[in-house]
């Protein structure tokens, strides 16, 4: 928090931290990456094929065929997982009061963050490649 | 519908300082803001809603490794009309927050913009309408298509 | 109803944030005394901040200039009956103060070279009298707004204590030594005593006592009013500046830039008028000589539509110099009138702007209380509220701000002189009683007449009967509405009996300010049989120094005014017919 | 012209909570809504509590949330606004009484950001020069006149009172800019603050809303710039 100083006084001490300005740039660098990625997810997964289609030997076999996809696919979702959350803290910090309150819920966000890294990163990694030995 | 002071006028509580949160709400709807207030709205209420969809989507992607049975049920939810319909919201989402975000950006990187944010703002809606009708047409193909073809037209 | 009041000790108080005194708790402040700075306002909202044109001084970084030349002006521009003293003090140190407010951070307008830049304004002239000069250093127009954000901004980084929205309603002078003040805080109505050496009133001017006027509606004479009630004469209270270019009907100021920047004053048949009146200066005449004039076309049928106001005419000056140089006035006119001033022509009228008279001072802002320059000890006054005399009759655009500021900073350092030899007076626990009865009385009252009422008719008595032209009948007939008024008003009563941020009580409280200025104004303006300056008798339109070449001095005993003289000090210039 | 005027009553002596309260008020052509005021103050309910002083718009006194949005009860036509007129006090900020809020913490806030010439250096004996483009680059920022008509507009500062605000911004950016001044790190870093310029989330509420007509949102950007600049 700002330090106020007392009514009138002089000159108040600066108490600025590097991080608010880490989360301010990472929000607009994923922000451009995710216009170019995000978009194109949902394009190709919308107008090039059709939700129909999409069966899980579809993804297994088609879309993620090559390693290409897959990093593509993972950077998307390391996107998301920083501006998603960081964005998602913002939201908190303005509308959860109490400090308990909002403890609770940025830690129960940060793991949230954490399994949805693990899942995501898991079905990518292990998925078997087509045409790789079972 | 009526305005946000006719409605406080009716719910006098609604107007008190008391509740800290209340206070917020009301005052976000009471207040006349402009184009940069109705930007941000969207923007937070799309950002919250993608959110909302992208932890939904990690776990089914998941299943796919996981359990494909489980997956494909769901699958065949986000085919149907109904799951259709909420895919088109999606995607109105994420355009929408993709445009503004860029809009954000752009002004963030060149202050002077600043004067011309009302603009950028219609400049992003009508790029919004420009690809996302025709984007919402090919989702929603399914049910139009056999329409159309019923009576014949196609 | 009495209970103990909060006392506080400080050993200089400051009454007023405008720049007077801001200036002063700055140069208290520097010096290590510890002070308290009163304001019925937020200092920010002090009406210092409202001033457009300009502040002089003869820095001459356009063309060739003098402060010789800048005292001159001051003198003939006050009609002699400046205290010429003074104005070579005035004149002077404008220059090292100016330079000063620059190091502080005043955003002025530059020079291609960087300098600080000046313009043109009324009655300021080059060597002697012979053509306009560029004498006033200006940021936009908007110079008073950043001499107020500078000052208040230099307070809070030297750390001066401000207590903000408490109302002085009392000065504590008991025994012929000061001792404090009373304040009322605005937002729960308890009564604070301030136990004080030196009290510096600096609560600015009174033209709210007319129906027109370019004033906030805080401007009410408190410090006047106050120290008037306490014994301390008003000087030259009949000096009264009336401004030509105020917006028609509401008086909101547009300032003398838009003339020094080269607008024309016309009248119904498009002549500027002023050629006939003014023929060197034009426009650029000093104010009383045009709001005269402007009257006397109007009064020949030449008012815009028969109307009684005349046009103001900038369209010549184009759109670049009227969005640079006058952003502001032309963002008055736009709001207030509805009128595009880039292609169409204003609408004015004169408004009351400045109060030349006042509490009366020596060089170093202490009060003095009769003719022969005697000191109240521990009593201050300077900016608008005092009187130097540097003014005169009239004063010229630009110097009220060069006034409050060497005033202001000559208070600051006198009083941490004071301070330095004089104990913390005793002020006895009664010491609010008197006023907080009077408060009550008005806030709780039963039944009596709406204050705003008896405001609104001094407003418009004093407007029509002691305004630009007075008259002996006139003034006699305002003389006894305001004894009648000030009958009533002991009878008022306001509708808002709270304690809480009470400003009906407040509101009716400064109609006793004003009811009392007002009374001093028209005393001296009936006594003084002769014209000169702001004040023009047309039983007696001519200057006459044989009889009339001095200061006057108002009293107030047994609730009636009297009156007594004091000369004018006279060093270089002789006085002389003064034409424009 | 009748006009129906609705003012968000409220006295802490007498009232429990703020009520709306009607008046119906005979408005002159050129009128603002601070003459509207004044007339129901002056001729219908004394009791009616409001700041003001100057009447033009330059004290900044009578910010207020005029028809839903926060403007200058002097400096609004009430033929701008319509024969519906609706008053309230400035969102966000404690209300003291009627249309009066608790100012304190606002001017805390500007003091927080050290809005005062710093420059340690010897003074010339005369002004310091500073190029016209110098004097440019901040005037902006110089017009404002404190009357929190920004900062009480803004979304942000509603959800997180511990927001610097537009208007402390505003001010530390007429520093910040101005070629005279040696201060501009101390204040970026004060501003750098979780509570400092991150917060704004560019609403454009309180540039919509200044009286003065000051582009703040991009006065923030500025500041926000000149951090990352600092930092990366
Ligand atoms: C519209 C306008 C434009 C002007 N333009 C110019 C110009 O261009 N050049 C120029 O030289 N002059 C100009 N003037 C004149 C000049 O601005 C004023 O004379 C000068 O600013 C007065 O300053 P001050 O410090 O005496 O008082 P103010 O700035 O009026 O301040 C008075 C202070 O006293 C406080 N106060 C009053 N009563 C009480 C009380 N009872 N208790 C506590 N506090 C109290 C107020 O809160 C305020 O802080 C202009 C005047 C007006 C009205
Ligand atoms: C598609 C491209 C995207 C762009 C260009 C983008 C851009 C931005 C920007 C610039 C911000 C910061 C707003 C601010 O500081 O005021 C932001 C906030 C946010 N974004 Fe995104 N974003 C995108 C996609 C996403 C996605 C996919 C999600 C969901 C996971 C998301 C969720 C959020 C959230 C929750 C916020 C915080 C909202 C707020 O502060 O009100 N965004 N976005
Ligand atoms: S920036 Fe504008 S709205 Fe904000 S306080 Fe200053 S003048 Fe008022
Ligand atoms: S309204 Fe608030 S969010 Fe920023 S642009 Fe203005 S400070
Ligand atoms: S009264 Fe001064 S800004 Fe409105």
């Amino acid at each position: 928090m700002i330090r106020v100083s007392p009514r009138s006084s002089g000159r108040v001490r600066p108490s600025g931290s590097g991080l608010e300005v880490a989360v301010w740039y990472v929000m607009r660098l994923t922000g451009v990456g995710l216009f170019v990625l995000a978009l194109a997810h949902f394009s190709i997964l919308h107008f090039v094929f059709d939700p129909a289609e999409q069966t899980a030997e579809f993804i297994a076999t088609q879309r993620w065929n090559q390693l290409i996809w897959r990093a593509l696919d993972w950077l998307l979702l390391m996107m998301v997982l920083f501006h998603g959350f960081l964005g998602m803290r913002i939201v908190v910090v303005d509308y959860v009061r109490g400090g308990t309150a909002r403890l609770l819920t940025l830690s129960f966000l940060y793991m949230l963050a954490v399994l949805l890294f693990v899942l995501g990163t898991v079905v990518i990694v292990t998925l078997p490649m087509p045409g790789s030995a079972r | 519908m009526p305005s946000a002071p006719a409605l406080l006028q009716r719910f006098p509580r609604l107007a008190s300082g008391g509740d800290a949160h209340r206070e917020v709400l009301m005052n976000v709807l009471r207040y006349r803001g402009r184009e940069g207030m109705v930007a941000w709205a969207f923007h937070r209420i799309s950002g919250v809603g993608i959110f909302l969809f992208v932890v939904l989507h990690v776990i089914d992607i998941y299943l796919v490794g996981g359990d494909p049975r489980a997956y494909n049920e769901l699958l065949a939810f986000y085919a149907s009309v109904p799951g259709r319909f909420l895919e088109v919201l999606l995607g109105a989402a994420l355009l929408y927050h993709a445009l503004n975000g860029m809009r954000i950006i752009i002004i963030d990187l060149w202050p002077t913009m600043t004067a011309y944010h009302r603009q950028i703002w219609w400049a992003s809606w009508v790029i919004f309408v420009a690809v996302g009708v025709p984007g919402a047409a090919i989702i929603l193909r399914p049910i139009w298509l056999p329409i159309l073809r019923g009576i014949g037209v196609a | 109803m009495n209970g103990a009041p909060v006392t506080h000790a400080y050993q200089a108080l400051v009454v007023g944030a405008g720049g007077a005194g801001l200036w002063a708790a700055l140069e208290l402040a520097r010096k290590g005394v510890k002070t308290a700075v009163l304001t019925k306002l937020y200092p920010s909202r002090s009406h210092t901040g409202a001033a457009q044109g300009g502040i002089c001084a003869a820095l001459g970084n356009h063309e060739e200039d003098h402060w010789e030349w800048h005292m001159f002006d001051t003198v003939k521009g006050g009609d002699y009956l400046v205290d010429q003293d003074a104005a070579e003090v005035l004149a002077k140190e404008a220059i090292e103060t100016v330079i000063e407010l620059e190091h502080m951070g005043l955003p002025f307008n530059r020079t291609p070279d960087g300098k600080i830049d000046q313009r043109r304004f009324g009655g300021h002239t080059r060597n002697y009298g012979e053509a306009p000069v560029r004498r006033s250093c200006f940021a936009a127009d908007r110079t008073g707004h950043m001499i107020l954000q500078t000052l208040y901004q230099q307070c809070i980084k030297h750390g001066v204590r401000f207590f903000d929205e408490y109302h002085v309603v009392d000065l504590l002078i008991e025994g012929g030594l000061t001792r404090g003040a009373v304040a009322y805080r605005i937002a729960d109505g308890e009564l604070h005593v301030f136990r004080s050496a030196a009290v510096l009133l600096a609560t600015g001017g009174y033209g709210r006592v007319y129906r027109i006027t370019s004033n906030a509606h805080a401007l009410t004479g408190d410090g006047m009013a106050l120290a008037y009630r306490r014994g301390v004469p008003l000087e030259d209270m009949e000096f009264f500046q009336f401004h030509p270019t105020g917006i028609v009907g509401l008086g909101i100021l547009l300032s003398e830039a838009a003339r020094g920047e080269g607008g024309y004053l016309r009248n119904a048949d498009g002549e500027r008028f002023m050629e006939r009146y003014a023929p060197t200066l034009m426009e650029l005449a000093p104010r009383d000589v045009i709001s005269r004039s402007m009257y006397l076309e109007i009064r020949q049928g030449r008012g815009i539509d028969g109307g009684d106001f005349v046009h103001l005419d900038l369209t010549h000056l184009g759109r670049e110099v009227i969005d640079r140089k006058l952003p502001d006035i032309t963002e008055f006119v736009r709001v207030y009138q509805g009128i595009e001033p880039i292609t169409e022509q204003v609408p004015v009228q004169p408004t009351a702007h400045y109060a030349m008279g006042g509490v009366p001072t020596d060089l170093h802002a202490r009060v003095v209380v009769d003719e022969r320059n005697t000191v109240l000890p521990g009593l201050f006054a300077a900016g608008e509220c005092a009187c130097v005399s540097v003014h005169g009759a009239n004063r010229l655009g630009t110097n009220s701000l060069i006034d409050i500021l060497v005033f202001g900073r000559r208070a600051g350092l006198e009083m941490a002189r004071y301070v330095e030899g004089n104990e913390l007076p005793d002020v006895p626990l009664t010491a609010h009683h008197r006023v907080e009865d009077e408060l009550e009385l008005l806030r709780t009252r039963r039944r009596g007449e709406n204050p705003n009422v008896i405001r609104a008719e001094l407003q418009s008595a004093m407007f029509d009967e002691c305004g630009v032209f007075r008259t002996k009948k006139g003034l006699q007939h305002v003389a006894r509405l305001i004894e009648h008024l000030k009958l009533r008003y002991c009878q008022a009563r306001v509708e808002d009996g709270g304690k809480v941020f009470n400003t009906d009580l407040l509101d009716a409280w400064e109609v006793g300010y004003l009811l009392d200025c007002a009374e001093a104004t028209v005393a001296g303006a009936l006594a003084r049989t002769e014209s000169r300056g702001g004040h023009f008798r047309e039983d007696y339109p001519e200057r006459d120094d044989t009889n009339w070449l001095k200061h006057t001095l108002t009293y107030q005993a047994e609730g009636r005014p009297f009156l007594r003289s004091k000369p004018v000090t006279i060093t270089r210039f002789q006085p002389k017919p003064r034409t424009y | 012209m009748q006009v129906d005027l609705r003012i968000l009553r409220y006295d802490p002596e007498r009232d429990k909570k703020p009520h709306w309260e009607r008046y119906r008020v005979e408005s002159g052509p050129m009128d603002r809504v601070l003459d509207l005021l004044h007339t129901v103050k002056w001729e219908q309910d004394g009791s009616l509590t409001f700041r003001r002083s100057c009447a033009h718009g330059v004290c900044g006194s009578d910010a207020m949330l005029i028809n839903g949005r926060n403007r200058l009860a002097c400096k609004i036509r009430v033929d701008q606004l319509g024969r519906k007129v609706s008053v309230a006090p400035l969102p966000g900020l404690p209300v003291v009484k009627d249309l009066v809020v608790d100012m304190e913490d606002f001017f805390a806030k500007y003091r927080s950001v050290e809005p005062f010439l710093i420059n340690d250096s010897p003074a010339p004996p005369r002004e310091r020069l500073q190029s016209q483009e110098d004097r440019e680059r901040y005037d902006d920022t110089t017009k404002c006149i404190l009357c929190a008509a920004c900062t009480s507009s803004c979304p942000s500062f509603w959800a997180q009172k511990s927001y610097v605000g537009p208007a402390a911004i505003v001010n530390a950016h007429r520093f910040i800019f101005d070629s005279r001044d040696e201060g501009a790190d101390e204040r970026l870093e004060i501003l750098a603050d979780a509570d400092g310029v991150w917060r704004c989330r560019t609403i454009f509420n309180c540039s919509d809303a200044c009286p003065r007509g000051i582009n703040i949102t991009k006065a923030i950007l500025e500041v926000s710039s000149a951090i990352v600049e600092r930092r990366v």
